[in-house]
């Protein structure tokens, strides 16, 4: 029976200082295996789409350039994305991985969010294709 | 619930945003002067339509999607789901993938029950211990964040297995940080039960009797601290718990206080069962794979999660979506009896009582479907302040 | 060992009331009782024998599909199928579970909330998402759903794909 | 310190109205930032009560409809007057009292009272439930406290003879300091006081788990910045009161600042150290331990007063003889 059990504590923190991150001033130091955003490495995909199946966000999507020479890009929307990890355990390749940038994921635009993986000259082929509205816009 | 015929009642309503319970979730109590008469309740405000939607999803997807029924037990979710799965598929996970599940739940109950103590201790009004306990509950958090890439969603599971390692290195981090909570979870299990002002609020308030949480099916450390002897992970053991094994812990008297010392005391249980998987990982695989057409068949999977016994039961048509899953969270099976023990009891012990139990609204609304409008406009920020203006100028 | 045992005195309680018995999986025993056996039933396993306790009541649409030979689409028949409610009761590793079988056309099955209070919200979960009807349960208010939602709409049969689709009939 | 303010300076500006209110607003900052610190956290920056009192004065202040008008906007205002009122008769900031006469004690407890009046009748002028509950709690606890801070405080007026503050504040730092004379009634005196103020762990009027922010659930905007002034002058007084009481008086502006935030930090402490208690709880506190403790050392004080010109002689004949 006492009162005030936790004086101890109070008084010890006095003199300590405040556990509180500062935030937005000290950048926590994140872990070495944090899921962050997803790094796609066009050279070994062979296009299974297994990955785009077992996505539970829809969060990445392959765009087929050339079926018959492997030229894909992929799109991945983060602000979809769960940062689950499932694609990187279903790629029989290990085309995908995720690094630990990125994980301060807020913006007034949504232009930071979309973000196109593969060699730069199928991307751009891409993206001059969808400027004239060529290819069907994904789901 | 009574028929409202009587006017002159007064009903006291807490919720859906209440400060008290962080979570939205609505209580009618009926009060005479500061003693309750009468308690209802009326769940549904956080319901996401999960299993609904887990019936329009592949396995693996609704692997992740039954990990987000629940923040704060994510990973019991999964797991219930992944041995369900791997039940109806006949296969079975290596042993260590299994010790690293046992792992990631004792973690994850070590965390949800720190959680837990500072929530009871803010809605007694004692701030300095919700402080204190949420600080210390930071360094599981880390450790978690270490070993899984994320402080909520840990994503451990696949079907199948475990996608983390416990390297070294990490396990040394687990070691240190048991014995830093273990210190000042000795310290908390003194404060709650000798500090005189917090006693006041704790020691014979809500008492549930053995026969009232025997027979009503309260269970989790609500129904043990009335002495029901019910633990999943005693009963029948699911992934490592037999190979390393949990003590059952029971109390007596069925109050808050008792409540209080049940999951410090399972917080202890915790540590010691770490410490020991942590020293005596098995080795090996760890994952098996498991077909993507899941064989037809039902299957009830339970798992002992911080607040209860989860039950999952999974019914497959054998094509590669479930036919049907149903949750039932433990957080459903404790109102019933909460709200039956609640009258009588003064309103200030109201958010005491509802938070002893340790309920988590987002694990019993789960199931209507939410269409996404495949004409929703997204709007900018620009679009945001345009409309604003326009909306304000009616005012 | 107690599972086995505590398998077999749960079949020697419901030997009256089960139409069949299976044994699905090692630790678990099946009924299929005739819905009104349900109350009698429930009273002999649980209340008077206490065993275990009530851990969930699971409803089910078990839908007839048939599929397009031509377009491989499936759809529901509905000349077949049924509504089923499973009561799962728990002791220890032990689990017992009671089958009834409902038909779409007559949802209706006596309430149980007399015998263990605490069921009450089990059955409002099953009324309002599959339109099952609890005789004699005291709260049929709104549980999940919000209160302005259609009545005669249950979002979990299998025949509900949306609100808007529910609207158009 | 003895310094005569023209009345009018001192009713606006020093040391009572502008710069009062000021510092009522710093007093809560230092007790906001201790109870953060005693908890391991940062708490506020220094701007946050002027903060946030300038953000409710701009906001639009909503009237719930089921209210008498002129009462919900007016009793913020009587609340935040009285709470002025009284600054005029204790020593602020080391300063003699402005006004002073015998008895005035009695009134500045008063008005100290008429604040918590306020808050009851706020609470009970809405539909709110929430509000009503907290008002009943409010007055309930009015009820019990009052009783025992006001005998605790009656403690060093009989010892010394008067009524009037000033003239107590002068004696209190001439003898013995009353915290070591009569500890009982200066224990009394800082529970009263954080009662009085509704701190933790009395807050049960406003225990936001509970009903949200009792009496003030239906305010917003000016009326509740202005009860939130109110309360910090509040402490401000409550504070100087049981200082000059307890801690000797103050004779200068030093002086007041060490002993009231030396207070303030022993207010700061027992507000992290306890579990809300329930308002029977607070009750049954005041009338069965805390107004016996208080009677009994009155009797003493009273008994000891009547005994000492009997005993004085024996004592002078004994050691001087």
């Amino acid at each position: 029976m006492t009162i005030g059990s936790m004086f101890g504590d109070i008084f010890k923190s006095l003199f300590k200082k405040p556990i509180t991150e500062q935030y937005p001033f000290v950048k926590m130091e994140v872990p070495e295996n944090l899921r962050g955003k997803l790094i796609w490495n066009p050279e070994k995909c062979t296009g299974c789409m297994l990955c785009i199946k077992d996505c539970p966000s829809n969060g990445i999507e392959l765009l087929v350039v050339d079926k018959v020479n492997k030229k894909f890009v992929m799109r991945y929307n983060i602000d979809r994305c769960t940062f689950c990890a499932q694609c990187v355990e279903s790629c029989r390749f290990g085309c995908i991985e995720m690094s630990d940038e990125m994980w301060e994921l807020a913006s007034t635009r949504k232009e930071p969010f979309e973000v196109f993986y593969g060699r730069d000259e199928d991307i751009k082929f891409l993206l001059e294709n969808s400027a004239k509205g060529e290819t069907e816009t994904p789901c | 619930m009574e028929p409202k015929t009587a006017p002159e009642k007064f009903i006291v309503p807490i919720g859906p945003q209440h400060p008290a319970l962080k979570e939205p979730g609505h209580f009618e109590f009926t009060v005479e002067g500061e003693v309750v008469t009468n308690a209802t309740a009326r769940l549904g405000f956080v319901h996401r339509g999960m299993e609904k939607g887990a019936e329009n999803r592949t396995w693996i997807q609704g692997l992740y999607l039954m990990e987000r029924v629940c923040g704060i037990c994510s990973h019991v979710h999964a797991l219930a789901f992944a041995l369900g799965v791997e039940k109806l598929a006949g296969v079975q996970a290596p042993p260590r993938a299994q010790a690293i599940r046992e792992l990631v739940s004792e973690l994850e109950r070590i965390h949800s029950h720190l959680l837990w103590l500072g929530v009871a201790a803010h809605e007694g009004g004692f701030d300095t211990l919700f402080m204190f306990s949420w600080r210390d509950r930071e360094t599981v958090m880390d450790l978690l964040e270490t070993i899984s890439g994320n402080r909520v969603n840990y994503s451990a599971n696949v079907l199948g297995g475990v996608k983390i390692d416990i390297s070294d290195k990490q396990a040394d981090a687990i070691r240190k940080g048991m014995d830093f909570l273990e210190e000042r979870t000795q310290h908390y299990l003194k404060v709650v039960t000798e500090d005189e002002t917090f006693l006041g609020r704790t020691r014979n308030i809500g008492v549930m009797s053995f026969e009232q949480a025997d027979f009503l099916g309260a269970i989790g450390p609500t129904g043990r601290a009335s002495g029901v002897k019910r633990d999943v992970r005693v009963d029948s053991p699911y992934t490592a718990y037999n190979d390393f094994p949990v003590k059952l812990i029971t109390h007596t008297h069925g109050d808050l206080e008792a409540r209080f010392i049940v999951r410090i005391q399972e917080l202890y249980e915790s540590y010691r069962l770490v410490r020991e998987l942590v020293d005596k990982m098995p080795t090996g695989d760890l994952s098996v794979k498991v077909p993507r057409r899941i064989p037809e068949g039902e299957v009830i999977s339970r798992v002992e999660a911080p607040r209860g016994e989860l039950l999952y039961f999974i019914k497959s048509n054998g094509s590669d979506t479930p036919e049907r899953i149903k949750v039932r969270t433990p957080s459903l099976c404790n109102w019933s009896s909460v709200l039956v023990t609640a009258v009588g009891h003064n309103l200030a012990d109201m958010p005491m009582i509802l938070a002893g139990i340790d309920p988590c609204f987002s694990c019993n609304d789960r199931i209507v479907t939410v269409n996404r409008k495949t004409d929703s406009t997204q709007m900018d920020w620009e679009d945001l302040r345009q409309f604003g203006i326009e909306y304000y100028k009616w005012m | 060992m107690e599972t086995e045992k505590a398998l077999e005195l749960a079949e020697s309680l419901l030997k009256d009331f089960a139409i069949s018995t299976n044994r699905p999986e090692e630790n678990r025993v099946d009924f299929v009782i005739d819905r009104k056996n349900l109350k009698p039933a429930v009273n002999a396993i649980l209340v008077d024998k206490r065993w275990g306790y009530l851990s969930a009541i699971t409803a089910l649409d078990n839908a007839l599909w048939k599929v397009d030979e031509t377009t491989k689409k499936k759809t529901i028949d509905p000349s077949g199928g049924s509504l089923e409610l499973l009561y799962h009761f728990c002791q220890a590793a032990a689990v017992a579970t009671l089958r009834v079988s409902l038909s779409y056309d007559d949802p209706k099955v006596d309430s149980i909330c007399d015998l263990i209070s605490s069921v009450s919200m089990y059955e409002r979960e099953a009324a309002e998402l599959y339109g099952i009807e609890f005789v004699g349960t005291p709260n049929t208010d709104k549980l999940l759903l919000p209160d302005n939602w259609p009545a005669g709409v249950y979002p979990m049969r299998k025949t509900f794909t949306s609100l808007e689709d529910s609207a158009k009939g | 310190m003895d310094v005569n303010f023209p009345p009018l300076v001192a009713l606006l500006l020093f040391p009572g109205g502008a710069f009062l209110l000021f510092s009522g607003l710093v007093f809560e900052y230092i007790d906001r930032k201790l109870v953060a610190r005693f908890q391991n956290r940062y708490g506020p920056r220094w701007f946050q009560p002027l903060a946030d009192v300038v953000k409710l004065l701009a906001k639009e202040e909503i009237i719930p409809t089921g209210v008498v008008k002129s009462l919900f906007v007016g009793l913020p205002v009587i609340a935040l007057t009285a709470a002025l009122t009284s600054a005029l008769y204790v020593p602020l900031f080391g300063f003699k009292p402005v006004f002073s006469f015998q008895g005035d004690l009695i009134v500045t407890l008063y008005l100290l009272s008429v604040m918590t009046l306020c808050i009851g009748l706020a609470g009970a002028n809405t539909e709110d439930r929430f509000s009503l509950i907290g008002a009943t709690r409010a007055l309930t606890q009015l009820f019990s406290y009052e009783a025992p801070f006001l005998l605790a405080l009656l403690g060093p007026a009989i010892a010394l003879q008067t009524w009037n503050i000033r003239e107590i504040n002068a004696g209190a730092g001439s003898g013995l300091w009353f915290i070591i004379a009569q500890p009982i009634g200066f224990v009394v005196a800082m529970v009263g006081l954080m009662g009085k103020l509704e701190l933790p762990p009395f807050d049960a009027p406003e225990a936001e788990t509970e009903i949200v922010a009792g009496a003030f659930t239906e305010y917003s905007g000016r009326g509740f910045a202005i009860f939130k002034i109110g309360r910090d002058v509040e402490l401000v007084i409550g504070l100087t009161l049981v200082a000059s009481f307890y801690l000797g008086g103050f004779n200068s502006p030093l002086d007041f600042l060490w002993k009231t935030l030396l207070l303030l930090f022993v207010t700061a402490a027992l507000q992290s150290l306890f579990a809300r208690l329930r308002i029977d709880q607070t009750v049954g506190m005041w009338w069965r331990v805390g107004v016996l403790m208080v009677l009994l050392q009155l009797v003493v004080i009273i008994v000891g007063q009547h005994l000492a010109p009997i005993i004085q002689p024996v004592i002078q004949s004994l050691f001087g003889g």
